[in-house]
């Protein structure tokens, strides 16, 4: 019961953070509107994928090293696609593509048993070779509607970036929560062993949770394409951002706890950080300090409220 | 041979690297039968129980079920074909739920809360997150969901073993009745009353083989005990150590109006060098709180704590420890570290200061650790990591550590639980021998046979307070019962 | 109790594997020698090159000399992740310490540069060790957030001593180029540095709490254990060994730059794991990963002298590093 | 006037890139016109600095002076950049958004320079180590083309060796030494800015140098001058021309647009094998200067500020 109430405390917490965040956006700059906005949640674009990805392999227990990679290939794998057929056949095979190396991750770590963390990191390395023998340089084109599709605002005051990214999280992730399916990937990741005995198949849960992974780093990559309007075969900053902004979600590593809505919004902070501390022309160095102050920092709070909640 | 036999299982052999867990193991159960399955600590019996439902696969030997042979390759498996085992370590997933964990594993809900009505918890909701419950509640959940699914065998690994009386007796009643109702039992207990009372027939595992089936009737006690240890062990020889602590005049600990919020209200008593004072009471009336406070876990909201006549604050068990308050947990999870070795288990307190973090001094180490090895008996065949020990053993290891640093005041918490008869009559005059070397011993036990056994006198605690305090004397089974309950309540006690 | 067990020798052997978990490790690292020579015969036998000598020392030493920074930061790893925790702070605080003792040096001359060089190396690992220790916050988000802040401060840092020049301390590039008996004298420092690790590890009383930590905090706790001294120390010292190892860097590449340690901070976790230490804490060996540097560095050198499209050297790195730890695991049966 | 101008830059903690943004905010400060200057200036992917442009437009900035990730990639921002009135110079490396100006280093004529020297020097034939940067990436690709542009003019040439140091110092000297231990003999060494860690490599492993070209980096420079028997060329690829870059906004903001939207700073070779080389490149060689500089610390005809004030590397506002 009182987990219940300190997981939605944590989210409901970042929320308010989140808030504060876009006041202050536009008390510094009083002309922030939707523009500001839309931009906001096109540069969270591949960020959020990235990190819905990261939160499922959390939950089942493990951590996926190669999310940037595999976002990468899928980046690629489109816009080669996209020069040579329509975009709707090319988005659903990079979808599968992305579902693929999540499975075989998965697979490979039931498989040889050998730890997630060590798995992940040596398909960093294969997937980055695989975009790169994709496309050796930069290049292929995506298509235009696509490219269109991120920018605007279809729903009035809702970003269409901000839409796509509860639409694409939600359809995936609110079935698979509610299905057994979803109880089994928080039961794998909170007690594998007490999982095992309930009956859970682990092994397939996890396999199927590197898969959504996977699945999640397609929609990253198409959107590093979509925003791009090319495929680059060389990883982004995605993987460190990931993870951190799954703890700063409330996701514990390790395992069992926490949900995607809390790594978005934290996702969305990181975003507007960045916005307020170019607005502000600080100098980069010092955002540099700043980013890594905030992250260490609201983690700091967040357990020292959660330690004084505990001992209550 | 039995038209109504359900589960037949014979050469059943399984090896953990050098460890050959189980030999050569057969049991068999028919409907409406309550099978006792016994042995020493590390005889088998949970891994017989793990092969059975599926949670291990056996190097060798068949498995009949209703006379067919079956393959049960996993758990789920193992529920389909009507097995349901409640496992000797808690299996509900911490992070979830109860729904959830029903839904887990295909529970229907409404038998559910009955059974858990009728074992006797109250309260329960079923959004609760599982890992806040206490232990016991734990149990009898697993126990619940088990019944839930109204299975043919049912498989219950020391399910009484961390439960207060109250529960044991709910479980028992339950267990019987659905036995009648032509459910097969297999029962797994170190304790022979509750076989006695229960149990139709019991196979004897010694050092993984079936060496003996009994049928359960008066005096069979000691044929069983026979069976399991290859010896001869008097079971009526109960009397342990009669010397008692004499009561001095300063207390080695002073508890005084001590309450913890929410569920302590007042606690007084007092403490006396030589001295093993037992603590009686029923499920959650305070005990785990009383003693993590005394032990540096959490400080007291009212009320002061005196050691050795000053008045103590331990802000961490460090400073407990350092007072001379050693504490045994009852969740021997949070005692152990799994994946060490038994010395490094029984060694971690030689390291825990500062001042010591330096060379380790090995001859001295080793010499401790054996020590206290050899006298509580531990198995040490699978050594190398403590939690391939079998239950019994690794609750051994949590006593064993403090053996090995020596005791000025020790808080034990059922450390009797799970441990096997032999073992239990070893640990009774320690605690005795410990008390006449001048150590003080706060004793908790979930067994309130023993409490005469061991102590010289019971502190009973209801509600979160002491209502009595007994001499060992007069502490019957039955006197403890009716004070555990509350029903003597004397004003003013203490 | 006890029964009289009678194992097949291979039981026994899989046990004595187990119990040496680095016998087979160096078994691959002959054999990805042995792969190294067929790709291009002479490399280590120069004698089948029609060069001098039976094995090539000069191979071998550069071999070792590269793999000493790797396996000192895979140290920091071993150590905290015996406490389940990473320190990712230790590629950038190698990084820092090289690039304020090269600027410094030429300012205040060598010892004053090399001693603020290792404070740098303490003070973040103290910050670590009160953020993981005393806050608890994760060691991932700590160190990185650290690591974060440390590389900030010193582009900071970088701008105020642009015209500085720089200077490598002598005893640094004695220890990073020079060779004695044609082995790298970067030996010199680590070998007491290995067997310091070593006595921590087995024969210390502090290397025992890190075990119990990463096996059950709670456990320790209630044996006394006062964990955020032991955190504390510990991120310390890897602090201390990262601005350590960052010094021997700066003196065998001789060249400052901002980046100059970081690219060594996956591989330094990858020389750690497939050294056979467990990220979930409780288990861990530095013999193991200064093998698994071995290893990592001979696969650099067999990547670089194969000829091949970028992506697919790439993609080997990868897939030979989940093989060798794949057979490991089955061979030694752990995880 | 009193302008605000935006820089956006993906590649931190390299010391050109440092250079170059030393060089922008120098200029921005010796610029009388330029009040306020925003960088951008981290690592990061070509959808990063998308990110990084669309916040200095938000932030209301006249012109955007940026260091490109890749051509293609950056158009949606840049054209919403220009819609808005805002002024766009990509330096480095071209763009292709229409209307953006470019003022570029020729990076192709950059490795086609240092190449055909290098096999002129090894008498038109001969065996080649080609150490490259970072696959994958635009400059990388573009310096490629024009090394096989000069290769095709050598058909004696021969590349014995082809490697990604990944712009990494240690990862070069690494590779050079992994190579001369093979034994493999080979007649000259072409890299592509991560130069004088290879002369060490040679250096100190006792080898026989051969021909060397890399940049116009202060330490390779010196080395030039200073390692006995190492003969070699620096390209120059100066990181001022951020600098020149700023200096052109603020002309174009002033209604003085060049009539060009093009201009590509063609690289010259400094070698140190006949004595008018060594002269040059004695007068180009700053000690002082952080090794991973380029020596090149001006654009002549382009840039306004002093030694001093690029090293200070302070823009306006900056105390
Ligand atoms: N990206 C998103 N955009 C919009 N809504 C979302 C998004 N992600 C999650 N939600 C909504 O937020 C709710 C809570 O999120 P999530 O499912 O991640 O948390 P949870 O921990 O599983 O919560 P619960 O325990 O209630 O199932 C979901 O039911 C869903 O409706
Ligand atoms: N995973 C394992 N690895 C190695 N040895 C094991 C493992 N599991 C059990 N064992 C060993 O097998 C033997 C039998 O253990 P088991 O748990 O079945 O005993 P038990 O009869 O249930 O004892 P207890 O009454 O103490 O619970 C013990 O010696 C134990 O150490
Ligand atoms: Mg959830
Ligand atoms: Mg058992």
């Amino acid at each position: 019961m009182s987990d219940i109430i300190k997981k939605n405390a944590w989210v409901a917490g970042l929320m308010a953070l989140l808030f504060v965040l876009l006041i202050l956006t536009k008390a510094i700059q009083p002309s922030f509107g939707m523009s500001g906005l839309e931009s906001v949640a096109r540069a969270a674009l591949p960020f959020a994928f990235a990190t819905a990805g990261m939160a499922v392999v959390v939950i089942v227990g493990g951590i996926d090293l190669s999310v940037a990679s595999m976002m990468a290939v899928c980046a690629v794998t489109a816009a080669v696609l996209m020069e040579r057929m329509a975009g709707v056949p090319a988005i659903l095979i990079v979808l599968g593509l992305g579902f693929v190396m999540g499975l075989i991750n998965g697979g490979l770590i039931v498989l040889t048993r050998v730890p997630d963390i060590v798995v992940t990191l040596a398909m960093l390395f294969v997937w980055e070779g695989v975009a790169l023998l994709i496309l050796e340089s930069p290049g292929g084109a995506t298509t235009e509607w696509l490219k269109q599709s991120i920018r605007g605002s279809v729903i009035p005051f809702v970003p269409n970036a901000l839409a796509i990214i509860a639409a694409c999280v939600a359809l995936v992730w609110i079935p698979l929560r509610r299905s057994k399916l979803g109880i089994s990937i928080y039961a794998t990741g909170s007690d594998e062993l007490a999982a095992f005995r309930s009956g859970v198949a682990v092994g397939r849960t996890k396999i199927v949770a590197y898969g959504v992974c996977g699945m999640f780093c397609a929609f990253g990559g198409l959107s590093l394409a979509s925003l791009t309007g090319i495929g680059e075969p060389v990883p982004g900053p995605y993987l460190m951002a990931s993870v951190a902004a799954v703890v700063l979600g409330g996701v514990v590593l390790g395992g069992g706890r926490g949900g995607l809505l809390g790594p978005i919004i934290a996702v969305f902070i990181l975003r507007i950080v960045r916005t307020i501390l170019t607005l502000l022309a600080v100098d980069p160095n010092v955002t540099t300090i700043i980013e890594g102050t905030i992250m260490v920092g609201v983690v700091m709070l967040g357990t020292a409220a959660t330690l004084r909640g505990a001992r209550k | 041979m039995n038209a109504n036999q359900i589960l037949d299982a014979s050469g059943i052999a399984k090896s953990f690297g050098a460890v050959k867990a189980l030999v050569d193991a057969s049991l068999s159960v028919s409907e409406g039968e309550i099978v006792a399955l016994m042995g020493a600590n590390g005889a088998g019996k949970s891994t017989f129980v793990k092969i059975i439902t599926g949670a291990l696969t056996p190097d060798s030997g068949k498995v009949l079920i209703r006379g067919k042979q079956a393959r049960v390759g996993s758990p789920a498996e193992a529920r389909r074909s009507g097995l349901v085992p409640v496992y000797q370590e808690p299996s509900l997933i911490p992070d979830l739920d109860v729904a959830d964990n029903l839904r887990l594993t295909d529970t229907p809900v409404a038998p559910f809360e009955r059974w858990v009505k009728e074992l006797g918890i109250e309260g329960l909701s079923l959004s609760d997150m599982v890992g806040d419950l206490p232990l016991a509640t734990l149990r009898i959940l697993d126990l619940a969901r088990a019944l839930a699914s109204e299975p043919d065998v049912l498989l219950l690994d020391e399910m009484t073993a961390a439960l207060p009386s109250d529960l044991v007796e709910r479980v028992l009643k339950v267990t019987r009745q659905q036995a009648d109702k032509g459910m097969g039992v297999i029962y797994v207990s170190h304790r022979f009353n509750e076989i006695s009372e229960l149990c139709d027939r019991a196979t004897v595992l010694r050092d993984g083989q079936t060496v003996g089936d009994l049928v359960i009737e008066p005096g069979v006690e000691d044929r069983a005990v026979e069976l399991m240890l290859g010896q001869r062990l008097d079971l009526a020889a109960r009397e342990v150590n009669t010397t008692r602590g004499t009561i001095g005049d300063t207390p080695r600990v002073r508890v005084k109006g001590v309450a913890i919020a929410p569920k302590v209200t007042d606690i007084s008593f007092d403490m006396y060098p030589g001295e093993v004072l037992g603590v009686v009471a029923l499920e959650g009336q305070g005990q785990d709180e009383l003693f993590e406070c005394l032990a540096g876990f959490m400080p007291p909201t009212a009320g002061s704590i005196e050691v050795n006549g000053t008045t103590t604050a331990f802000r961490h068990p460090a400073d407990a420890i350092a007072a001379g308050v050693k504490f045994v947990p009852g969740d021997r999870a949070d005692a152990l570290l799994a994946q060490r070795s038994v010395r490094e288990n029984i060694a971690l307190p030689f390291s825990a200061r500062m001042s010591s973090w330096g060379w380790l001094k090995m001859r001295h180490e080793r010499e401790r650790v054996e020590h206290a090895i050899d006298r509580l008996q531990i198995d040490t065949r699978a050594q190398g990591e403590v939690q391939r020990l079998s239950g019994g053993n690794q609750q051994k290891v949590t006593i064993g550590r403090w053996l090995a640093t020596g005791v000025e005041t020790l808080l034990l918490f059922d450390p009797t639980r799970g441990i096997d008869v032999r073992t239990k009559r070893q640990i009774y005059p320690l605690v005795r021998e410990l008390a006449e070397q001048g150590s003080s011993v706060l004793f908790y036990t979930s067994e309130l046979e023993e409490i005469p056994l061991a102590c010289d006198r019971a502190v009973v605690i209801f509600n979160g307070r002491v209502v009595d305090i007994i001499d060992a004397e007069n502490a019957d089974e039955q006197t403890l019962l009716r004070a555990a309950y509350g029903l003597t309540a004397q004003e003013g006690a203490a | 109790m006890n029964m009289a067990t009678t194992d097949s020798s291979m039981v026994r052997f899989g046990r004595f594997l187990r119990d040496n978990p680095v016998i087979p490790l160096l078994a691959f690292l002959v054999l990805m020698i042995a792969v190294l020579e067929v790709i291009r015969p002479g490399i280590v036998t120069p004698f089948r090159a029609g060069r001098d000598g039976l094995i090539s020392t000069f191979w071998v030493g550069n071999l070792i000399k590269f793999a000493i920074p790797l396996a000192m930061l895979a140290a920091c790893q071993v150590l905290t992740m015996l406490t389940a925790g990473i320190d990712l702070s230790a590629g950038i605080v190698a990084t820092v310490a090289a690039f304020v003792c090269a600027t410094l040096s030429s300012i205040w001359g060598p010892v004053p540069a090399v001693l603020i060089a290792m404070s740098m190396g303490l003070v973040v690992g103290v910050v670590n060790g009160i953020g993981v220790g005393v806050v608890r916050v994760h060691p991932l988000i700590m160190t990185l957030g650290t690591g974060l802040i440390a590389t900030g401060c010193m582009q900071v840092y970088q701008r105020l001593v642009i015209n500085a020049g720089s200077e490598i301390p002598a005893v640094l590039s004695w220890l990073g180029t020079g060779r004695t008996l044609s082995m790298p004298n970067g030996l010199f420092l680590f070998v007491p540095f290995a067997l310091f690790v070593f006595w921590l590890m087995r024969f210390t009383g502090f290397g025992r709490l890190l075990f119990a930590l990463g096996s059950n905090e709670n456990a320790a706790k209630l044996s006394g254990v006062r964990a955020w001294q032991v955190y504390v120390a510990l991120y310390a010292l890897s602090g201390l060994i990262a601005a350590l190892a960052g010094l021997l860097y700066l003196g065998m590449i001789r060249q400052t730059s901002l980046s100059l340690a970081s690219p060594l901070l996956l591989p330094s976790v990858a020389a750690a794991v497939i050294g056979g230490t467990s990220i979930f804490g409780g288990r861990g060996s530095f013999a193991g990963a200064i093998v698994g540097a071995l290893i990592i560095r001979v696969l650099d050198t067999m990547l670089t002298l194969m000829q091949m499209p970028e992506g697919a050297r790439t993609m080997l790195f990868g897939l030979i590093i989940l093989t060798v730890t794949a057979i490991y695991v089955r061979i030694t049966g752990s995880r | 006037a009193d302008y605000s101008i935006g820089i956006s830059n993906t590649v931190q903690g390299n010391g050109w890139r440092e250079q170059m943004i030393c060089a922008m905010r120098a200029q921005a400060l010796v610029e009388d016109d330029v009040s306020n200057l925003i960088v951008a200036h981290r690592n990061t992917d070509s959808a990063g600095q998308l990110e990084d442009l669309n916040n200095l437009i938000e932030a209301g900035v006249d012109a955007i002076v940026l260091n490109p990730s890749n051509p293609d990639a950056l158009n949606s921002a840049l054209e919403m950049a220009m819609e808005k009135g805002i002024v766009v110079v990509a330096v480095d490396a071209g763009v292709s958004a229409e209307g953006a100006y470019i003022l570029s280093n020729n990076q192709e004529e950059y490795a086609y320079l240092g190449a055909k020297w290098l096999f002129e020097q090894v008498g038109g034939k001969g065996d080649i180590v080609y150490m490259r940067g970072i696959a994958g990436v635009s400059a990388d690709s573009d310096r490629d083309n024009g090394f096989k542009r000069a290769l095709e003019e050598f058909p004696g040439i021969n590349i014995v060796h082809e490697v990604f140091t990944g712009w990494q110092q240690d990862q070069g000297k690494q590779q050079m030494f992994d190579y001369l231990a093979t034994g493999i003999p080979f007649d000259g060494v072409w890299t592509s800015g991560i130069d004088n860690v290879i002369v060490d490599a040679f250096v100190e492993s006792g080898a026989p140098l051969v021909p060397i070209v890399g940049a116009d980096n202060a330490g390779f420079v010196q080395y030039l001058t200073e390692v006995d028997g190492l003969t070699g060329a620096a390209v120059t690829n100066p990181g001022s021309v951020g600098g020149a870059g700023v200096a052109l906004a603020v002309d174009i903001l002033n209604g003085k647009a060049p009539a060009e939207k093009t201009v590509l700073v063609d690289p010259v070779l400094w070698e140190n094998a006949s004595d008018g080389g060594r002269a040059t490149i004695t007068a180009a060689q700053n000690p002082n200067l952080d090794p991973e500089w380029p020596v090149s610390v001006t654009v002549p005809g382009w840039t306004d500020y002093t030694m001093d004030q690029i090293i200070a590397c302070k823009g306006p506002g900056d105390s």
